[in-house]
C-alpha cells in the first residue's frame, strides 16, 4: 500500500468505527506496521487540512471530527434539530414501542413498513425511547419508553394508555396476517449494529 | 445470512410473455406475439391453481394475445379502437419490461460491488426534550394510522373478478365478430368447455383455415357449419 | 462562499449529523439558496471522489459514506456482512424506480404486469426506496431510490448506474414512439365491440 491508499483505509476506518482509535488498534486493524501507519497517518493529516472533516491526533489516539469552520454552523443546527417536533414519523414510531413494544428495530420496520434507523436515532438522542440489550438475543437491541417520556404522558405503565389492549390486539392480529402472507424476505433483524 | 425465497416461476403476465418471445430471439411487435400466443395460452392453461388476482392477469392478457391473433389471420377482422389502443399498450409494455428487467439484471450483478459502507457518527449524550405534540391523543392517532398503513389484504381479489367476467365477455364477442368476418360459426366451441380449452382449439382451427388444410362450407346464412377434412375430429352439434 | 468554503460546510454538516439529509434542507440549514447549493454539491462530489469518505446522491439526499476500495476492510472489521440479495421481484421495482423513477406505485404495477405493493414494501422496510408525496397529485406517493441502495449497488450516483444513460436514451425514445402512435387516429371505429 503506497501512502494515499493507506491514508484512505485510515479515513474510511475512523469514520466506520466513529470513535478515537490508538495507533496500535489502527495498525493492527489494517495490518501493517508502525511506520508505515504513520507515513500513512501524515498524509491524511496533509489532505484533510482545511477540510470539512479533519483528522484530530492527540499524540496517542486519532479521531475525525467535523472541521472548526463549521462548529458554530453545527452547533446551531444541532439546537433547531432538537426543538422541532417529532412529526409523523415520530409519532408512530413512538407509538409502536408504546403500543407493540417493547420492540426491535426490524419488528418496528416491519410495523411501519418503511425503515426507522433515523427516526429511531432522534428519538433516542431527545430522550424519548432507549434501546436495552434484548434478553432473548444479546446481539440484538430493544427499544422502549424512557419514564421521563411516561411521566410527560401522564401515565404510570403503557396499560393506561387510550385504548390499550385494543390497538395491541389489533397490531399484533395485523402482522401475524401480514408475515403470512408475506412471500418476500423480510427485514433480517439487525446485529446490535449501531 | 441465508435468506429461503419463495420465487414463483414467472413474475406475471408479462414475464412469460418476454420469456417466450426472447427464448424465440424474436422481437417485440404483432407478428412475435401472434406467434407466441398459442404457447402463452397453452402455458396459462397449465398452470397450478393460482390466486384469483393473478389468474385474472394471466388470463387478461390472453384476451389480447387472442385478439392479435385472429387479426394476423384475419386481415378484415374489425378492431375497436379501444383494442387497437390495448394492442400498441402491450407492445409498448412489453418493450418497456424488457429494457427494466434487462437492467434489473445489471443491478444484480452491481450488488456484489464493494457497497459503500455507513459511517459510525457518534450521537451527543441523550437529554430528555420533550415535545408538546407527543401526546396521549396524538399517540393514539399514530396508532391509528399504523393499523391502516397495513395494506388492506382483501380488498384486491373483488376487483379483479369483474376483470374476468368482461373477458368472457371481449371473448364471445370476440368469436361472434370472427364468425362474420370468415363466415364461420363457432357453436362446437361455445359449449360447456373450459375457457383456454375454447381459445385454444379456437385459435388451431383459424390457423388450420388460413393455412388452407380445411375448408368451410355454410349451408345457409347463420346456419351451421361443416368443416371439410378428416384432420379434424368432426364437429359435434347440441 | 465561494464552492469550496461551501463544500467544506456540506461535509462537515454531514458528518455531523451523520444521516443522509435532503438537498432542501441542507440548503436552508446552510443559509444558501439551491443553485448555490448545487454548485458546492457538485464541488463535493468531486473533491471526495477517490477517498476514503466519499459523497453519495440519489438525486434527492445526499449522506457521507466509507468509499468502495475500504468496503472489504470495514467488513473484516466489523465482523458482519450485509445479506444485499433483494429477489427478482425487489430488482424489477428496483432497476424501473432507478431508471424510470420516480413512479407511482400504479405506474410500477403498469411496467411490470403484476402488483408490486408487498414488494415495495418489503424495499422501503430495508430502507433501500422511500415514498414521497407526487407533487403533481398531493393523494398519490411516488417512489424513489435513497443512498442506502445506492450504496448497496456500490455507486455515488445515478449516472453510475450501469448503462444508465444508454437505458434512459432506450425508455425515453420508446415513450415518444409510443405516445406519437396513441394520437394517430385508429383505422377502424367499431362502437358496437365495446
Amino acid at each position: 500500500m503506497n501512502e494515499q491508499q493507506l491514508a484512505l483505509q485510515i479515513e474510511a476506518l475512523l469514520f466506520a468505527l466513529g470513535r478515537p482509535v490508538a495507533r496500535k488498534e489502527l495498525a493492527s486493524k489494517l495490518g501493517v506496521e508502525m511506520p508505515e501507519l504513520e507515513l500513512g497517518l501524515r498524509e491524511l493529516m496533509r489532505a484533510t487540512a482545511g477540510r470539512g472533516i479533519v483528522c484530530v491526533d492527540d499524540g496517542t489516539e486519532v479521531e475525525l471530527r467535523a472541521g472548526p469552520q463549521a462548529a458554530e454552523m453545527i452547533e446551531r443546527v444541532r439546537k433547531e434539530e432538537l426543538s422541532r417536533e417529532v412529526g409523523r414519523a415520530g409519532l408512530e414510531a413512538l407509538s409502536a414501542i408504546l403500543y407493540r413494544g417493547p420492540l426491535t428495530r426490524s419488528e418496528i420496520d416491519f410495523i411501519r413498513g418503511v425503515n426507522s434507523s433515523q427516526t429511531l436515532r432522534t428519538l433516542m438522542m431527545r430522550g424519548l425511547v432507549r434501546k436495552v440489550p434484548n434478553p432473548k438475543d444479546q446481539r440484538q437491541w430493544l427499544y422502549e419508553p424512557t419514564t421521563e417520556l411516561m411521566a410527560e404522558l401522564g401515565v404510570r405503565e403503557r396499560e393506561d394508555l387510550p385504548d390499550y389492549d385494543a390497538v395491541r390486539e389489533k397490531l399484533t392480529q395485523l402482522e401475524a396476517a401480514y408475515r403470512m402472507k408475506e412471500q418476500e424476505p423480510a427485514t433480517h433483524d439487525d446485529p446490535a449494529a449501531q | 445470512m441465508p435468506i429461503t425465497v419463495k420465487t414463483p416461476v414467472y413474475e406475471g403476465p408479462l414475464d412469460l410473455l418476454l420469456d417466450l418471445i426472447e427464448k424465440r430471439k424474436l422481437l417485440i411487435n404483432d407478428i412475435s406475439l401472434a406467434a407466441v400466443a398459442d404457447e402463452y395460452i397453452a402455458r396459462v392453461n397449465s398452470m397450478e391453481a393460482m390466486p384469483v388476482g393473478e389468474t385474472a392477469q394471466f388470463v387478461a392478457l390472453a384476451a389480447t394475445l387472442l385478439l392479435i391473433k385472429s387479426r394476423s389471420l384475419l386481415p378484415n377482422l374489425e378492431i375497436s379502437e379501444g383494442e387497437e389502443r390495448d394492442i400498441k399498450e402491450l407492445e409498448y409494455r412489453l418493450a418497456v419490461y424488457q429494457i427494466i428487467k434487462d437492467a434489473g439484471r445489471g443491478l444484480r450483478a452491481s450488488l456484489g460491488n464493494p457497497m459503500l459502507h455507513e459511517g459510525n457518527t457518534p450521537d451527543p449524550e441523550p437529554m430528555f426534550l420533550p415535545d408538546a405534540s407527543v401526546t396521549q391523543e396524538s399517540l393514539r392517532a399514530a396508532a391509528q394510522a399504523l393499523i391502516m398503513g397495513f395494506p388492506q389484504l382483501a380488498a384486491l381479489p373483488k376487483v379483479e373478478v369483474k376483470k374476468i367476467m368482461s373477458l368472457e365477455e371481449m371473448i364471445e364477442s370476440l368469436s361472434k365478430r370472427v364468425t362474420s368476418a370468415m363466415k364461420l360459426s363457432f357453436r362446437e366451441f361455445t359449449g360447456k368447455r373450459e375457457r383456454g380449452e375454447i381459445i385454444v382449439s379456437f385459435l388451431a382451427m383459424l390457423e388450420l383455415v388460413k393455412q388452407g388444410i380445411i375448408k368451410a362450407n355454410q349451408e345457409k346464412e347463420f346456419g351451421d357449419i361443416t368443416l371439410e377434412s378428416d384432420a379434424i375430429s368432426t364437429p359435434t352439434y347440441e
